[in-house]
């Protein structure tokens, strides 16, 4: 039976709706009626701008997933392209945090020490499927794994995979840019 | 029009804040540029592209970065030492501007004429390591401090052989025991002013890398040294002790120490090609774009030993400076001196 | 009296005052360090700028570093103070007689015009000739300060011997 | 080598690095040449081999998949990743997946699926740059097939008739040929009987059990192979 290699570098029909994406302001039509706020707004924009252009990761790596992260690093992939190159060690100059590997829950506090130190504006990737949800670990009864990074940290962006390529990281990232420039969002 | 503003300026309470804002705009370009520089010249050492996405070239790379940096939060952690903490990026900040102050751009550009230009720009980066020092013990966190204490001693000894083959220089300038004529009355040289050091080698036709190499050799690793900078950047090492003296630091206090220490890598060469490099000397073009063009080779040169070699180790710095930096420099401050005696 | 040496002076107090007021000895060297710094702008003010320098370079960038340094590398922070009059009222006469002595001292002394120095063309020149041939043992016993400074910041942060409790707990 | 000759020596490789690290500045200065893959605005060559989370093959001859539900995937999946419904449609004998729902962010890419399927209809797929603002990784394998599947249902509907029909005519060819040769046989035996009225009837009986052993031998085989695989998850599950 012959195949037809059709539709392969598509993407996957989802089972939810995943167009619907949270980057409105929460404040809505009340601070478009503002004049004062609007012309602020402005200012957000511009600062926006920069955040989005200025995404300084965390060097920060947990398990497998981190290989990938560091190869979109690396000259092949780049990640400096879109000024997202600067792993910062501290976290108190980072403004991402990749959360790249299987959490065990020995971890788990750590990670939320480390994003507790960051400055926000901050945001958060999950990246592979461990990270997202708990991935191949998952399973009735498992004690060590933290299912879902999302448990301990806000999580803006969610790349599954297993490892994910890091043209995958990179579409993240592109995407965490748009969501910035969307609107703003302050975790504390 | 020009009678107020040159009115403006003789007044001396406002000339200073004028003169400090200028030179702050064109140290903020300064840095962006070079950050922006360092990140495509560490890209092309590795055959990637560096920033693309920002601005023609990634030229807007750094200002995004600025503006982010601007408006991130400002965290200070609840047992810093607050006032050494709020002080340190501060004092890190002031003197450089103090010291760009001096250089002469040309025989008739230069900010500050002074006498002892080239013991006020080392006196000013004995201001600097102070700053180092409030920031690793006011931040309460034991990278910092670790890195504060390398930091510090790794300056204090780099600086000895940066004066000793700077001043070997200075020797030969007075030995050369020739006038200026400057402005009609006759000035006798003198090897610790910034501008005597560059016409002697004018009037000569001389560079002094020609005349003192081991002193700019010497120089250049003392200069990488005392900025902080790869191959001797361990108060900053990153697999070891996070960030260094500035682990705590976030927002715009982080980017003053990074302002700090672009602005002291533009220092510094600019001392180089003062000392070294003929100064404003060149042919055709005018002087000031000779010299910021020669302090830019001596900064690409900077970052490219920085993306070719690998952190030193802390014993092997300060064996390599007491060892060998500093019986040479010594040595060669000797040697120079028998020869400007003799002859 | 012009408005640079009245700023000067200033710092030069208020250093000083931070200097000899705070508990924190850290505190206290920076507040040295304000000071010296301070009395380098006179120096300044006074048309001395080769003397500025050098308190600069050698006072702050020198001794204020190596004393922040051996403050750091030593284990003790705050000193507990203990109260002891005798002590202070040593202190007190030490520090009144010297005053009164350098009070004294510059009240007969005589001071060169600070324009005459503005002027003179070779004024470093003759600086390190009388350093080096007039004024060399001078110049050397000053030079004993480095020294007296690390000397000094161990002393003040040498740790306490152990006290009997201590002891009692580390053999427990 | 005296020390010197070391500083020496020491200093030759320090500018050899820097000689290699100038020429590669140069090679990507001058001649723009990077190995860098700008990935939005250029995608890579995924190799041959490329394994990224499942998908079901679309086969030419039935324009949609061979899913029967028969979920020996979702048996053999150590991550328990796949979810599938599905079993008789009205009008065919074969049976159709309904749903098939695989969670992209538990999958490990292991393949046991693609190994266990036994119409072969499961394939590595080459999706290569999925992320999201939503944590739910879910994913319908069949949903690019529903619009097909009617029409896959009545060609099969068809397919099957005509079997049932060819079959049916197959079958009374049978009975016919059965019945001719039944009649056949029956004059044989008559001409035979007349024939061997003198002679013994023993070859006949010799011959017969060989051929009655050899038969069940043959149906045991197939049996056989399918009982390991079946009882890979079964086995291990104690270990774990």
């Amino acid at each position: 039976m012959g195949k037809v290699d059709k539709g392969d570098l598509g993407r996957f029909l989802p089972l939810v709706d995943r167009s619907a994406t949270p980057v409105v302001d929460p404040r809505g039509a009340e601070v478009a009626a503002d004049p004062a706020v609007v012309r602020l707004a402005i200012l957000d924009d511009l600062l926006n701008m920069g955040r989005a252009n200025s995404l300084w990761p965390l060097t920060f790596g947990l398990a497998c997933c981190a290989m990938e992260m560091m190869a979109a690093g690396a000259s092949k992939y780049d990640l400096d392209r879109f000024g997202a190159g600067v792993f910062r060690p501290s976290a108190r100059q980072a403004d991402v945090m990749i959360l790249a590997g299987t959490i065990s829950k020995k971890m788990a506090p750590v990670i939320r020490q480390l994003w507790d130190q960051m400055p926000g504006p901050k945001w958060a990737i999950a990246m592979g499927g461990c990270t997202i949800d708990g991935g191949p670990f998952k399973y009735p009864n498992q004690y060590a794994i933290v299912e879902g990074a999302d448990k301990i940290v806000p999580v803006d962006i969610y790349i599954p995979g297993c490892p994910p390529r890091p043209e995958a990281l990179i579409a993240g990232f592109l995407q965490l840019k748009e969501k910035i420039k969307a609107g703003r969002k302050f975790n504390r | 029009m020009p009678e107020t503003l040159s009115q403006l300026l003789d007044d001396s309470v406002l000339a200073m804040p004028i003169a400090a804002g200028l030179i702050m705009g064109a140290l903020t370009i300064n840095v962006l540029m070079l950050v922006w520089a360092e990140r495509k010249v560490s890209a092309w050492i590795q055959r990637r592209m560096g920033p693309t996405e920002v601005g023609p070239f990634g030229l807007l790379q750094t200002l995004a970065d600025m503006l982010k940096l601007i408006s991130k939060q400002l965290i200070t952690p609840s047992n810093v030492d607050k006032p050494l903490f709020h002080l340190a990026p501060l004092l890190a900040f002031a003197p450089v501007i103090a010291a760009v102050a001096l250089m002469p751009f040309s025989k008739s550009l230069i900010l500050v004429q002074n006498d002892f230009g080239l013991l006020f720009v080392f006196a000013f980066g004995g201001i600097a390591v102070i700053a180092i020092f409030m920031a690793g013990w006011g931040s309460n966190n034991k990278y910092a401090l670790l890195g504060a204490i390398r930091s510090v001693a790794q300056s204090i000894s780099y600086e000895i052989p940066l004066i000793l083959s700077a001043l070997s220089v200075v020797l030969v300038v007075n030995a050369m025991g020739f006038t200026l004529a400057s402005g009609g009355s006759i000035v006798v040289a003198n090897g610790l002013d910034l501008s005597h050091i560059v016409m002697a080698q004018d009037q000569h036709g001389l560079w002094f890398v020609l005349v003192q190499p081991i002193a700019a050799i010497i120089y250049f690793i003392s200069a990488l040294a005392e900025t902080n900078r790869a191959p001797f950047d361990i108060p900053e090492a990153e697999s070891e002790l996070v960030a260094g003296f500035h682990t705590e630091y976030s927002g715009m206090r982080f980017s003053m120490f990074f302002f700090a220490e672009y602005t002291n890598m533009l220092i510094v060469s600019m001392l180089a090609v003062v000392l070294f490099f003929g100064g404003w000397d060149g042919p055709v073009l005018p002087g000031p774009l000779w010299f910021f063009l020669k302090s830019y080779m001596v900064i690409f040169v900077m970052m490219w030993v920085r993306w070719t070699f690998p952190r030193l180790r802390f014993d092997q710095l300060m064996t390599f400076c007491w060892k060998v930096m500093i019986p040479l420099s010594i040595l060669n401050l000797l040697a120079t001196a028998f020869v400007v005696a003799v002859l | 009296m012009s408005y640079d040496f009245a700023i000067a002076a200033v710092v030069t107090l208020a250093g000083a005052l931070l200097a000899i007021s705070q508990a924190n000895i850290l505190h206290a060297v920076f507040g040295l360090a304000i000071s010296l710094v301070g009395v380098a702008g006179i120096f300044f003010t006074l048309n001395s700028p080769f003397v500025a320098i050098m308190e600069v370079l050698i006072y702050v960038g020198g001794i204020a570093v190596t004393m922040i340094f051996a403050v750091m590398l030593s284990s003790v922070t705050n000193p507990q103070e203990k109260e002891n009059v005798g002590r202070r009222l040593m202190a007190a006469v030490a520090a009144g007689t010297f005053f009164v002595g350098g009070a004294l001292v510059l009240h007969h002394a005589e001071f060169a015009d600070g324009k005459e120095l503005l002027n003179s063309e070779h004024s470093l020149q003759a600086v390190g000739v009388n350093l080096l041939n007039r004024y060399n043992l001078a110049f050397e016993t000053l030079s004993v300060v480095l020294l007296l400074a690390i000397v000094g910041a161990i002393v003040i942060v040498r740790k306490e011997p152990a006290m009997p409790a201590d002891a009692e707990e580390e053999a427990a | 080598m005296g020390y010197f000759g070391k500083v020496l020596s020491g200093f030759g490789s320090l500018l050899t690095g820097m000689r290699i690290t100038f020429s590669q500045f140069a090679k990507t200065f001058f001649g723009r040449k990077n190995v860098t893959l700008q990935y939005p605005k250029e995608q890579p060559k995924l190799a041959p081999a490329f394994r990224s989370a499942i998908k079901l093959i679309r086969f030419e001859e039935t324009g949609t998949h061979d899913c029967v539900a028969c979920k020996a995937c979702e048996r053999i999946c150590p991550s328990y990743c796949i979810k599938l419904s599905g079993g008789k449609v009205e009008g065919i004998k074969k049976k159709r997946v309904a749903e098939f729902e695989m969670d992209f962010s538990l999958c490990s890419l292991c393949g046991l699926c693609i190994d266990a399927c036994p119409t072969d209809t499961l394939e590595y797929s080459k999706v290569y740059e999925e992320a999201g603002y939503n944590r739910d990784w879910r994913v319908d394998l069949v949903a690019e097939f529903r619009e097909y599947e009617a029409e896959f249902v009545e060609k099969q509907r068809v397919i099957e008739e005509k079997a049932a029909t060819a079959k049916k005519a197959k079958a009374e060819a049978a009975k016919k040929a059965k019945e001719a040769k039944k009649a056949k046989e029956a004059e044989k035996a008559k001409e035979a009987e007349a024939e061997a009225a003198d002679t013994a009837e023993k070859p006949d009986t010799a011959e017969k059990p060989p051929a009655l052993e050899a038969k069940p031998a043959k149906a045991d085989a197939p049996a056989k192979a399918e009982v390991p695989t079946a009882e890979v998850p079964t086995a291990e599950a104690p270990k774990s």
